[in-house]
C-alpha cells in the first residue's frame, strides 16, 4: 500500500523513534540508574504508541505498572544493593561481543525481512476493514476478561500468588546459621 | 492499516525494540541491566501485540497484552529477589564474576 | 452481552478441581507454615494427599473443553496428568527427607513445587496460547525460586540468577512466536491456526519456529540446553527430580498440539530436518559431553539432554504413533530419571559440597537399595530391555523407522550406545571400587525407600508388561487431529 | 564265533581303565598282573579267533556293531575285520607286545613309585588297544582312531619321564609331527568320501578296482595324502625327526612301539590301501624313492651314533624305508614279511639294548662300554643273533625278507634304488657289528662301579629276549623265495587274498629268470657279510683306530654325519623360528595394536570429543544466553533459509 | 501342568530361584551357594524330560508355547525347542550347576550376589535359546549381558573393569543395529500383511527386495559375529575370558559364544535365504581366517586363560566354517562342535581355575612339573586337552570331523583343507600348554605343596569328562536329534534361495 502521510502516523513514528532512541541509550548506558531511566522515557513514549493503536487502556496500564510500578522497583533494587556502573574495562572475551553482534545483524536482517509485511493475509483483511475503532472503551475489554478469559485470569492470579510467595522466600533475610 | 498508520510501521518499530532488547540481553554484563533489556523485549512484543489486534479490530490483543504485562511485573519481582539473594553471596551481580558453576 | 459480568458454570469448575486442589493445598501449606509451624512434619503428607487427590479427580473428568474451550480435558490430558501427578508425587516423597536433613523442611517449598506443578499441567491442558503461556510462566517462576531455594547456598542463588536469567530470555522469544501466531491467526486459540494458508506463511513457520525454541529450552534440547547442568547441580535434587521430568514432557506435548494443528497435512520437510537436526544436535552433544562430567546431577543433565534428542525423534516423525511412542517414553522417562535423582538424593550427604561420582565407590555393598535402585534406572535410561527405558525406545525408533526415518534411527542407537559409556561408569563406581567416603549416607528415610521402590516397580512393571500405557498412550495420541489417522 | 573280535582291543582297554584308575593305591604286583594277563588273554582270544581262520579259508570276517557316526550323507560304523592282513599283524602284535610286557615287569621295577609303575602299564595297554584297532578296524575312521591312540601312547611314553624336560619335549614334538602326518591322512580320507561316498574298506576298495579310470587323477592326490600320513606315523624322510629322539621313553617302550609295532602302522596301512596305491603308479614311485632315500639316509647316520638306543632308532628308520621300498615296486608281501621279522630282530635288539642299559645303570653311550659278553652271556648271545638277523646273513629272518625285497625292486626294473638297498644292507650290517663290538666285545670302558654292578638281567627279562631270538632266526622260513618251489612262499600264499587282481593295475609283468635271482642272492649275502668283516676288522680287531682315523681325516664330513646332517638345526631355523616369531607379531600387532588399537582410538576420541565440548559450558550466563541466540538463528537458517 | 509348560518352567526357573536366594542373609554366604547350586541341578533335572521327551526325527519345534504379550504390535510370548536349541539347552543347564559347585568353593566376595547374577544369567541363555519371537529373543539376549558385566567385573581378575566395559560395548554394539533391524521386518510384515508380528514364523514369509535383506542380513551378521566371535572382532573374548572369574569364563565360553552361532542358524538363515548363502563365502573364509590366526596367537601367549581364549577363537572359527560350508554333515559337525567345545573349554577353564585359586596366578611360567604334585588334575587338563585338539574317541574328534568332511563336499573343499590345519596347530599350542604346566622339571619351590583338587572340583570337571567320552563314543545320540531340523533349515533355505550353490555331496 503506498503510505498517506497523517498526524497520527507523525505521532506514531516520532514517538516509536524516540522510543527507540532511548531503549539505545537504555542498552548502551554505563550507568544501571541511568539506563533505567532512560527506559522509563522509552516506555511513556510507547505508550504514546499504544493510545494512537487505540488502546488507551493499556497505555495507562502501561504507564502506571511498567513505568510506575517495575521500573521503580528495579530503581529501589539498584539503590538497595548500590550497584555501581559497570567499569569500562575490556571484555574478557571479545568472542561474546562479536559473536552477538554478527547474530543480532542476521536476526535483525531476518525480523525486517519478516515483518515487512508480515500483515494479514488478504482474505481476511476483510475482518480488518470493519475495525469496531471505538477508542478506549474498557467495558468489552472487561467483559472479555471475565468470560473469555476467565480461565486466564484465575490462572494469573496463580502465577501472581508464585511469584509474591517466591519473592518473599529468597528475599526474606534470614537469621545467619537457620537451615544446614 | 490502522487508521492511517501502515502495520510495517508498527512491527518494524517492534522488531527494532526486540532487537535492541537482545543487543542488550547478550552485551550488558550486569544481571539487572540484562534483565532490563529482556523487559524491553516483551514490550517489543506488546508493541507488535497492539498493532495487530487493532488490525483485527478486537481486543484479544489488548488482553493478551494485559496478561503479559501483568507476568512482566511479576517476573520482575522474582527477579529481582533472585538477585538480591545472589548478591548476599557474592556481592555483586555482574555476571561474568558468577560461574561457580560450570564445566 | 448482558447478565452477569462473570460467565462461569459449574462445568468450568469441575474440570479445573485437579488443578484447584493443589492450588488450595498451596496456598493452606503457605499459611501452616506461617502460622502452624509444628505441623511441618505433615507438609509432605499433605501435598501428597493433594497430589493424590488431583489424580484421583482426573479420572471422574468429563471430557470436552471447558471455560468456553480454552481448556481441554481428553483421555491425552489425563494420562499427561497422570505422567506429571506421579512426577510430582515421587519429588515430594524424595524431598520430604531431603529437607528435613537440610533443615529447608518449609511449606513454601511444597507449595511452589504444587504451583509449579499447577502451570504444567494447564500447559498441557490449554487450548490457547495465552493459557499455555500462563501455564509456562507459573512453573518457571516458581522454579526459579526453587533452584535458589537454599539461601545459604552460593551455588544454589548462582542457579536461581542463571536459570532467571536464561529462562525470562527464553519466554521473551516465545512470547513473540505467540504475538506473530496470533497477528496472523487473529486469535491466541491453538484451533484457529488449523488454517491451509497459514501452514506455508514464513512468518507462521518462523513464529513456530520460536515456539519451538522456547519449548526446547524448557526440555534443555541442545543448543537451548546451556543452563541445564548448571542449573540442576546448583538446585534442591528433589525439585531438580520434578523439573527435569515434567515440564519436558509438557513441553513437547505443547510443541505437538501447536504443530498438528498447523501442519494437519504433514510437517513440511525442511522443518522436518530443523527438528531432526535439533534432535541429532542434542542426543550427540548430549551424550559425548555427559561421558566427560564428574558430578553425577551434571551428568544426569547431559543424559537428559541427551535423551530429548531421543524423543525429539518422534517429533520429527510426528503422528500418532509416534505421539504414542513420545507418552510412554516419558512415562519411562519419569521412572527412570526421577528415580535416578531420587537415589542421587539418598546416596550424597552433604549438599553443599558436588556430587562428584567418585564419591559413590563402594556404595553398592554399603548402601545396596540406593545403588540398586540407581543401577537400575541407569540400566533403563540406557535401554537395556526388560526395562522401562528399552520399551521406550523400542516404540520410538519403532516409530522412526516405520516413518523411514532410518538415519535418525540409526544415529539414535549409535548414541545409546555411547551413552552406555557414561551410565557404566557410575555402575562400576558403585560395585566395582572400593569406598572412598569414611562414613555411608545417611539412613534411608522411608518416603525415600518408597519412592525408590516405586520407580524400581515402574521400571521392572512397565519394562515387563508395558501393553497397558502402549494401548493407553495410542487412544490418548488420538486426542490430536492427525493427518492420515 | 566264540570270541567277538572287539574283545581283543577291549581287553587291554579295560586293563588301562583298572591300572590307570586303581593301579596306584593297589600296587606294583597287582598292576603288573592287570597289565601283563589283559595283554595276555588278548593275545589268547586273538590266537583263539586266528587258528581256526588261518587253518579256514581266508575269507575275511567283519563284525559290525551297529552305526557310529552318522550325520548327512555322512555314516560310519563300529566294525572289526578279520582278513589275511589284519590277521598277521595282530598275531605278532600281540605275541611281541605279550613278552615286551613281560620283560617290563623286570625293567621297570626298579622304577620308584607305585604310581609310575601302575601309569606305565595303563600307558602301555592303551597302547595295545588302540594298535589293535587300528589293524582290526573295517573302515579309515575306526583305523584313525587306532592311529591317533596309538600316537598319543607313544606322546605319553616318550614323556614317561615327564619331569625330564627333554623327555617331555620330545614326546610333544613325536606328537606334532604325527600330526603333521594324520593332517595327510585326514585329507586323503575326505577325498575317498568325496570320490566313493563311503569309508568302509570293502565299498572304498571295490569301487576303486571298479571303475580305476575315471577317478585315476584325482586318486593319485588322494593316494599321496595317505601317505603322507604313513610317513608320519613310520617315521620316513623328511618326517622322521621324531623317532630318534622318541627314544627318551624306557627301553621297552621302544622296542614295542618304536620298532615292532606302532612305526610299522604306516606299511599296514599303505598295503591295506595297495589296490588304491596299485592303481597310481607315481604315488608308487614316491613311497618307493622315499623309502629308499629313508633307508640310505638313516643307515648313514646310524654310522656315527655313539648311543646305543640311537644307532637302533635310526636303524629302524632306515629299516622302514626298506619296508616302503618295497610297497613302492609293488612288492607288497615282502615289505609285509619284513614288518614281521622286524618285528622279532628289532624288539629282540630294544630288549638287549635295554637289558644293557639296564645293567649298565642307565649308562647309554657305547664308548663307556665294552667287554659285556662275559657278564651278560644271555644278552650277548640272543643279541648277535638278532644282529645277525637284521645284517641279512642267512638263515637268519632278515636274510629272507631283506632279500625278498631287493628281488622285488630288481623285478620292478628300479636299478638305482636296487642299488641304494644294496648298499644299505652292507651299512646296516656294518654298524649293527661296530654297536656288538664297541657294547659286547674288546673290553670294558667304563667306571670301576658300572663294572662292579654289571650283572645278567632278571628272568622275566631274559625269556623274552631268548623267544624274541629264536622267532628271528628261524621266523624266516615262512616265506623261504619262489627258487625253492612254487609253495616254497608260504608267507605270500597266506597273504594272496589281501591283493586282488585289477584291470588296468600293472603287478610284476616281467618275471627274473632263476639265475639271476641266485645271483642277486648271493650278491646280498656278499654284501652283508662284507658289511660284517669289515666291522669286525676295524672295531674288535683293530680297536677302532682306523675309523677314528677317517674320522680325523674328515673332521667337516665326520661332525655332519654324527650330527644327523643338522636336519633337526634346519628345521628348527626354517620351521619352528619363524612360527614362533609370526604367532608372536600376530599377537601384539594384528591383534594388539591395530584391532584394539583402532576401537580404543575410537573410544578415545569420543571422550575427547567430550572432554573439549565440556568447557563450552563456561558458567558465565552470558555465553548460555548467545548459545540459546546462535541456536535460534542456526535454526531459522536451516529452515526457512536466507532468501525467504 | 509343568508338562506343558515345560520351557517356561525350565528358562524362569533360575529366576525364581535367585528370588528365593533373597530370603537368605547375606550372613550366611554358604547356604546361598549351596541353594544355589540345588537350584541349577533342579534345573537340569527339569530339562531332562526335554530330551527324554524329545520326539527325534521331528524337525519342528516341540514343547511349544504361546502368549499373547504386546499384543498391539504383536510382540507374543512363543517359546519353541528344536534339535539345534535341545542340545545348547542342555549343554547350558548342565555347565551352570558344573560352574556354581566349582565356585561353592572359590567364591567369597558377596557370594549372595554372585549366585543370583549366575541364575539370572542362565535365565537369559536358556530364554535366547527357545524364543521364537523376535523381541522376546531380544530381550533375552540382551539381559544376558547385565548379569555377566557384574560377574566380569565384581568377581573378576585384575583388569576387570576394562574387560566388563569392552565385552558390554562390544556386544552391545553389535546388538544394536540387530535391534533396528528387527523393527524393520516387523514393520515390513505389518506393512506387507496390515498386521503387526514379531514371531519368526511370520517374518520368515516376508519377501524382502535384495538390497534390503542385504542392510539387514548384515545387521543380524554383525551382531551375532561379534558374539561369537570371527575374526576381526574377537578381541573383546580374551580380555573378558582372562578376567572372568573361572565360573563366568565357563559359561561365557560354554554358552554364551555359541549363542552367536545360533542367532545365525535360527534366524539369520531362514530370514535372509538368498543373502546368507550368497555372503556364506564370506563367513567360511573368515572362519578360516579364525581357525589358523586364532591358533598362532594362542601359541604366543604366556598367560593359560588367554591361551584357552584364543583356542575359543579358534575352535569357533572351525564351527563358522560349517556353517559357512552349509552342507548337512558339515551343519551336523558344527552343531555338535558348539557342544563339544563347551564341554572341552569348559572343562580348560575349570582345572586353570583349579591351579589358580591355589597358586593366584594365570602365569604359565610360574608352574611346570606340576604332574607329579597334582596327577589327578593333570590327568582330567590332559583329557580335555585331547579332547579339545579332537583325538578320537573323544566328543573333540567327531565334531571336527564332520566339519571337515562336510566341508570337503561342500563348493568349497580348499577351506576344509586350510581348516584341516587346525589339527596340527591345536597339538602345537595345547601341548606345549601342557608340557609347560605339567611335565618338565619343577621350577618353582611353592609348586611342591601344591594341593590336588578337591572333591568338589573333580566332581564338577568328571561330569565333563564323563559327557566328553559320551559323545566321542555315541555321538549319534546328538547327532540324531539333530539332523531333522538341520535338515528341515537346509531344506528352507535352499527352496527360498533357489540355487542349488550348495552341492549335496
Amino acid at each position: 500500500m503506498e503510505d498517506s502521510v497523517t498526524v497520527e502516523r507523525l505521532l506514531f513514528d516520532a514517538s516509536a523513534i524516540v522510543a527507540l532512541l532511548f531503549a539505545a541509550v537504555m542498552v548502551l548506558h554505563r550507568h544501571p540508574v541511568k539506563s533505567v531511566l532512560a527506559l522509563v522515557v522509552s516506555f511513556f513514549s510507547l505508550a504514546i504508541c499504544y493510545v494512537l493503536l487505540t488502546a488507551p487502556f493499556i497505555a495507562a496500564i502501561q504507564v502506571i505498572v511498567y513505568a510506575g510500578a517495575i521500573l521503580v522497583l528495579f530503581l529501589f533494587v539498584l539503590m538497595l544493593l548500590n550497584i555501581p556502573a559497570e567499569e569500562h574495562r575490556r571484555d574478557t572475551r571479545p568472542i561474546q561481543r562479536f559473536l552477538s553482534g554478527a547474530g543480532i545483524l542476521v536476526f535483525g536482517a531476518m525480523l525486517v525481512a519478516l515483518l515487512r509485511d508480515a500483515g494479514v493475509p488478504e482474505r481476511f483483511t476483510g475482518a480488518a476493514e470493519q475495525a469496531p475503532a471505538k477508542a478506549g472503551e474498557v467495558l468489552p475489554l472487561a467483559r472479555l476478561l471475565f468470560s473469555e478469559y476467565l480461565l486466564p485470569f484465575e490462572a494469573l492470579s496463580v502465577l501472581l500468588l508464585a511469584a509474591l510467595v517466591g519473592a518473599f522466600v529468597l528475599a526474606r533475610r534470614e537469621p545467619r546459621g537457620a537451615g544446614s | 492499516m490502522i487508521g492511517t498508520i501502515p502495520l510495517s510501521d508498527v512491527l518494524l518499530t517492534s522488531g527494532g525494540l526486540f532487537l535492541i532488547g537482545l543487543a542488550g540481553a547478550l552485551l550488558r554484563r550486569s544481571a539487572i541491566s540484562i534483565f532490563l533489556s529482556i523487559e524491553l523485549m516483551m514490550n517489543a512484543a506488546n508493541l507488535a501485540l497492539l498493532g495487530y489486534s487493532a488490525l483485527w479490530g478486537s481486543y484479544d490483543g489488548q488482553i493478551v497484552v494485559f496478561f503479559v504485562i501483568a507476568i512482566a511485573a511479576a517476573e520482575a519481582s522474582v527477579g529481582l529477589a533472585v538477585f538480591v539473594a545472589l548478591f548476599r553471596h557474592t556481592e555483586t551481580i555482574d555476571v561474568n564474576e558468577i560461574h561457580l558453576l560450570k564445566w | 452481552m448482558t447478565g452477569a459480568l462473570i460467565q462461569f458454570s459449574a462445568a468450568d469448575l469441575h474440570a479445573i478441581t485437579p488443578e484447584l486442589v493443589l492450588v488450595a493445598t498451596g496456598c493452606l501449606l503457605i499459611l501452616l507454615d506461617a502460622f502452624a509451624p509444628r505441623a511441618r512434619s505433615w507438609f509432605a503428607a499433605l501435598a501428597l494427599a493433594a497430589i493424590v487427590a488431583s489424580l484421583g479427580v482426573l479420572f471422574w473428568l468429563p471430557e470436552g473443553g471447558s471455560f468456553s474451550g480454552h481448556l481441554e480435558t481428553s483421555p491425552l490430558t489425563t494420562v499427561v496428568g497422570l505422567f506429571l501427578g506421579a512426577t510430582a508425587a515421587v519429588a515430594v516423597l524424595v524431598a520430604k527427607p531431603y529437607l528435613q536433613r537440610t533443615g529447608e523442611e518449609k511449606g513454601e517449598f511444597y507449595a511452589l513445587l504444587l504451583w509449579g506443578h499447577v502451570g504444567v499441567s494447564l500447559m498441557t491442558r490449554g487450548l490457547d496460547l495465552l493459557i499455555i503461556f500462563i501455564g509456562l510462566e507459573t512453573l518457571s517462576l516458581s522454579f526459579y525460586v526453587l533452584a535458589a531455594f537454599f539461601r545459604t547456598l552460593p551455588t544454589s542463588s548462582e542457579a536461581g540468577l542463571k536459570y532467571f536469567l536464561v529462562g525470562s530470555f527464553g519466554s521473551a522469544f516465545t512470547l513473540y512466536g505467540i504475538v506473530l501466531l496470533f497477528g496472523k491467526s487473529g486469535s491466541v486459540r491453538v484451533a484457529d491456526l488449523a488454517r491451509p494458508d497459514l501452514a506455508g506463511d514464513p512468518v507462521v513457520i518462523f513464529a513456530l519456529l520460536l515456539l519451538l525454541v522456547g519449548f526446547g529450552f524448557k526440555m534443555s534440547l541442545a543448543p537451548f540446553h546451556a543452563w541445564a547442568p548448571d542449573v540442576y547441580q546448583g538446585m534442591p535434587t528433589p525439585a531438580v527430580a520434578y523439573l527435569s521430568v515434567a515440564p519436558k514432557g509438557a513441553s513437547l506435548i505443547v510443541l505437538y498440539r501447536v504443530f498438528s494443528s498447523v501442519f494437519q497435512s504433514g510437517l513440511p520437510g525442511r522443518v522436518e530436518s530443523g527438528v531432526a537436526a535439533l534432535a541429532i544436535l542434542s542426543m550427540t552433544l548430549g551424550n559425548v559431553v555427559a561421558l566427560a562430567q564428574r558430578d553425577i546431577k551434571r551428568l544426569l543433565a547431559y543424559s537428559g539432554i541427551a535423551h530429548m534428542g531421543y524423543v525429539t525423534i518422534a517429533l520429527a516423525v510426528f503422528g500418532r504413533d509416534a505421539l504414542a511412542a513420545v507418552i510412554v517414553y516419558f512415562f519411562a522417562y519419569l521412572v527412570s530419571n526421577a528415580g535416578a535423582f531420587a537415589a542421587v538424593a539418598a546416596l550424597y550427604r552433604d549438599e553443599s559440597k558436588p556430587h562428584a561420582v567418585g564419591l559413590l565407590a563402594g556404595e553398592g555393598r554399603r548402601t545396596p537399595f540406593p545403588a540398586a535402585v540407581l543401577t537400575l534406572c541407569f540400566f533403563s535410561l540406557a535401554g537395556i530391555p526388560a526395562t522401562a527405558g528399552f520399551i521406550g525406545k523400542f516404540f520410538l525408533f519403532q516409530a522412526a523407522i516405520a516413518r523411514g526415518l532410518y538415519a535418525l534411527a540409526v544415529i539414535g542407537v549409535v548414541n545409546s550406545l555411547i551413552s552406555i559409556g557414561y551410565y557404566l561408569k557410575v555402575v562400576y563406581t558403585l560395585y566395582m571400587r572400593d569406598a572412598v567416603e569414611p562414613e555411608g549416607p545417611p539412613p534411608l528415610a522411608w518416603a525415600h525407600g518408597l519412592a525408590l521402590a516405586l520407580c524400581a516397580a515402574g521400571i521392572l512393571g512397565l519394562g515387563l508388561f508395558p501393553s497397558g500405557l502402549w494401548e493407553a498412550a495410542r487412544s490418548a495420541a488420538a486426542t490430536l487431529p492427525f493427518f492420515g489417522s | 564265533m566264540s570270541i567277538p573280535l572287539w574283545l581283543i582291543p577291549a581287553l587291554p582297554l579295560a586293563g588301562f581303565a583298572v591300572c590307570g584308575l586303581l593301579g596306584k593305591r593297589l600296587g606294583k604286583s597287582f598292576v603288573s598282573a592287570v597289565g601283563v594277563g589283559s595283554v595276555g588273554l588278548a593275545t589268547v582270544a586273538a590266537y583263539a579267533r586266528l587258528i581256526p581262520f588261518t587253518a579256514g579259508n581266508h575269507e575275511p570276517v567283519v563284525e559290525r556293531l551297529g552305526s557310529w557316526i552318522t550325520a548327512g550323507s555322512f555314516s560310519v560304523e563300529m566294525a572289526f575285520r578279520l582278513d589275511v592282513l589284519s590277521a598277521l599283524m595282530v598275531s605278532f602284535v600281540t605275541f611281541v607286545a605279550f613278552w615286551i610286557h613281560v620283560y617290563s615287569i623286570g625293567y621297570m621295577h626298579h622304577d620308584e613309585t607305585d604310581a609310575g609303575y601302575a601309569r606305565y602299564f595303563a600307558y602301555l595297554n592303551l597302547f595295545m588297544f588302540s594298535m589293535l584297532t587300528l589293524v582290526l578296524a573295517q573302515n579309515f575312521v575306526l583305523m584313525f582312531v587306532g592311529w591317533e591312540g596309538v600316537g598319543l601312547c607313544s606322546y605319553l611314553l616318550i614323556g614317561y619321564y615327564y619331569e625330564r624336560e627333554y623327555a617331555a619335549a620330545a614326546g610333544k614334538k613325536a606328537f606334532v609331527v604325527n600330526r603333521i602326518g594324520d593332517f595327510g591322512f585326514l585329507l586323503g580320507m575326505f577325498g575317498l568320501f568325496a570320490l566313493f561316498g563311503s569309508l568302509d574298506f570293502d565299498r572304498v576298495f571295490q569301487a576303486a578296482a571298479a571303475d580305476a579310470l575315471r577317478i585315476a587323477p584325482l586318486l593319485t592326490v588322494v593316494c599321496l595324502c595317505l601317505f603322507v600320513g604313513a610317513v608320519g606315523k613310520s617315521a620316513q624322510v623328511p618326517l622322521y625327526v621324531w623317532l630318534p629322539d622318541a627314544m627318551a621313553g624306557p627301553t621297552p617302550v621302544s622296542a614295542l612301539i618304536h620298532a615292532a609295532t606302532m612305526v610299522t602302522a604306516g606299511v599296514y596301512m599303505v598295503t591295506r590301501c595297495n589296490v588304491l596305491f596299485r592303481l597310481t603308479p607315481d604315488v608308487m614311485l614316491v613311497v618307493a624313492w622315499i623309502g629308499g632315500i629313508t633307508a640310505i639316509f638313516a643307515a648313514s647316520i646310524a654310522l656315527a651314533q655313539n648311543d646305543i638306543k640311537k644307532v637302533l632308532a635310526y636303524s629302524t628308520v632306515s629299516q622302514l624305508g626298506y619296508m616302503f621300498l618295497a610297497c613302492g615296486v609293488g612288492a607288497f608281501v615282502a615289505g609285509m614279511f619284513h614288518v614281521l621279522t622286524h618285528a622279532f630282530f628289532k624288539a629282540c635288539l630294544f630288549l638287549g639294548s635295554g637289558s644293557v642299559i639296564h645293567a649298565m645303570g642307565g649308562e647309554q653311550d657305547m664308548r663307556k662300554m665294552g667287554g659285556l659278553k662275559s657278564k651278560l652271556p644271555t644278552t650277548y648271545w640272543t643279541f648277535l643273533v638278532a644282529t645277525l638277523a637284521i645284517a641279512g646273513i642267512p638263515p637268519l629272518a632278515g636274510f629272507f625278507s631283506k632279500d625278498a625285497i631287493l628281488t622285488g625292486v630288481f623285478e620292478d626294473q628300479k636299478y638305482v634304488l636296487f642299488a641304494i638297498g644294496l648298499f644299505t644292507a652292507g651299512l646296516t650290517a656294518f654298524y649293527m657289528f661296530r654297536l656288538v663290538s664297541l657294547t659286547f666285545q674288546r673290553s670294558f670302558r667304563g667306571t670301576h662301579e658300572q663294572e662292579h654292578h654289571l650283572h645278567e638281567s632278571p628272568p622275566s627279562m631274559t625269556a623274552p629276549l631268548v623267544i624274541l631270538a629264536i622267532l628271528s632266526a628261524v621266523g624266516g622260513f615262512v616265506g623261504l623265495p619262489k627258487l625253492l618251489g612254487e609253495n616254497a612262499n608260504l608267507f605270500a600264499r597266506f597273504l594272496e587274498p589281501a591283493f586282488p587282481q585289477i584291470a588296468f593295475a600293472r603287478g610284476a609283468e616281467h618275471p627274473l629268470s632263476h639265475a639271476i635271482e641266485w645271483l642277486l642272492i648271493g650278491i646280498s649275502i656278499a654284501v652283508a657279510s662284507g658289511g660284517v668283516l669289515l666291522a669286525w676288522l676295524w672295531y674288535t680287531k683293530e680297536e677302532g683306530r682306523i675309523p677314528d682315523r677317517i674320522a680325523q681325516a674328515f673332521p667337516k664330513t665326520y661332525a655332519l654325519v654324527s650330527d644327523k646332517f643338522r636336519v633337526d638345526e634346519a628345521y628348527n631355523f626354517l620351521i619352528v623360528r619363524p612360527f614362533d616369531w609370526l604367532s608372536r607379531m600376530l599377537w601384539k600387532v594384528v591383534d594388539v595394536l591395530i584391532i584394539d588399537g583402532v576401537l580404543n582410538a575410537g573410544a578415545f576420541l569420543v571422550e575427547l570429543a567430550g572432554d573439549v565440548l565440556r568447557f563450552l559450558q563456561t558458567g558465565n550466563v552470558r555465553n548460555y544466553a548467545l548459545t540459546f541466540f546462535l541456536g535460534v538463528i542456526g535454526l531459522m537458517l536451516l529452515v526457512l533459509g536466507l532468501g525467504f | 501342568m509343568l508338562s506343558e509348560h515345560l520351557l517356561s518352567a525350565v528358562v524362569f526357573l533360575p529366576v525364581l530361584g535367585g528370588l528365593l536366594l533373597l530370603l537368605v542373609p547375606k550372613s550366611n554366604p554358604e547356604a546361598a551357594k549351596w541353594l544355589a547350586f540345588v537350584v541349577s541341578l533342579v534345573v537340569f533335572a527339569v530339562s531332562i524330560p526335554l530330551w527324554t521327551r524329545f520326539d527325534v526325527g521331528n524337525a519342528g519345534f516341540q514343547f511349544q508355547e504361546h502368549a499373547e504379550w504386546v499384543p498391539a504390535i504383536g510382540i507374543s510370548y512363543s517359546l519353541g525347542l528344536d534339535g539345534i536349541s535341545l542340545v545348547l539347552v542342555l549343554l547350558t543347564t548342565l555347565l551352570t550347576p558344573v560352574s556354581l559347585l566349582f565356585s561353592v568353593s572359590h567364591v567369597e566376595k558377596s557370594v549372595r550376589s554372585f549366585s543370583i547374577a549366575f541364575l539370572v544369567l542362565e535365565t537369559g541363555m536358556l530364554g535366547a535359546l527357545v524364543a521364537l519371537d523376535l523381541a522376546l529373543f531380544y530381550v533375552f539376549w540382551e539381559v544376558m549381558l547385565v548379569p555377566m558385566y557384574f560377574i566380569i567385573g565384581i568377581w573378576g581378575g585384575g583388569r576387570r573393569i576394562y574387560a566388563a566395559m569392552k565385552f558390554f560395548l562390544f556386544t552391545m554394539a553389535g546388538s544394536l543395529l540387530m535391534f533396528l533391524a528387527i523393527l524393520y521386518l516387523a514393520w515390513a510384515n505389518q506393512s506387507a500383511t496390515g498386521a503387526w508380528s514379531f514371531a519368526l514364523a511370520d517374518l520368515t514369509r516376508l519377501a524382502l527386495p535384495p538390497h534390503i535383506q542385504t542392510i539387514l542380513f548384515l545387521a543380524f551378521a554383525l551382531a551375532f559375529a561379534i558374539k561369537v566371535p570371527v575374526f576381526p572382532l574377537h578381541t573383546w573374548l580374551p580380555d573378558a575370558h582372562t578376567e572372568a572369574p573361572t565360573a563366568g569364563s565357563i559359561v561365557l565360553a560354554g554358552v554364551l559364544l555359541k549363542l552367536g552361532v545360533y542367532g545365525y542358524l535360527r534366524f539369520a538363515l531362514p530370514l535372509f535365504p538368498q543373502t546368507a548363502l550368497r555372503f556364506a563365502p564370506w563367513l567360511g573364509v573368515l572362519g578360516i581366517i579364525g581357525v589358523v590366526y586364532g591358533a598362532m596367537v594362542a601359541y604366543a601367549q604366556k598367560d593359560m586363560k588367554r591361551l584357552v581364549a584364543y583356542s575359543s577363537v579358534s575352535h569357533l572359527g572351525l564351527v563358522v566354517v560349517g556353517v559357512g560350508a552349509f552342507t548337512a554333515t558339515a551343519l551336523s559337525g558344527a552343531v555338535l562342535q558348539m557342544v563339544n567345545h563347551g564341554l572341552s573349554t569348559g572343562a580348560l577353564f575349570l582345572l586353570v581355575g583349579v591351579l589358580y585359586e591355589r597358586r593366584h596366578t594365570r602365569e604359565i611360567a610360574a608352574y611346570g612339573g606340576i604332574a607329579g604334585i597334582v596327577p589327578v588334575t593333570t590327568a582330567l587338563f590332559v583329557i580335555a586337552t585331547l579332547s579339545s585338539i579332537g583325538l578320537p574317541g573323544l566328543n573333540g574328534f567327531v565334531g571336527e570331523f564332520l566339519i571337515l568332511i562336510g566341508t570337503w563336499t561342500s563348493a568349497h573343499r580348499w577351506w576344509s583343507v586350510v581348516a584341516a590345519t587346525g589339527v596340527i596347530l591345536s597339538a602345537i599350542y595345547m601341548l606345549s600348554l601342557v608340557q609347560r604346566v605339567f611335565w618338565n622339571p619343577i621350577s618353582h619351590e611353592e609348586n611342591k605343596s601344591l594341593p590336588e583338587i578337591r572333591t568338589s572340583e573333580l566332581i564338577a570337571a568328571a561330569t565333563l569328562v564323563v559327557a566328553m567320552f559320551w559323545i566321542g563314543v555315541r555321538p549319534n545320540d546328538v547327532l540324531k536329534r539333530v539332523a531333522p531340523s538341520l535338515e528341515a533349515l537346509r531344506a528352507q533355505v535352499e527352496s527360498s534361495s533357489g540355487n542349488a550353490e550348495v552341492r549335496r555331496p
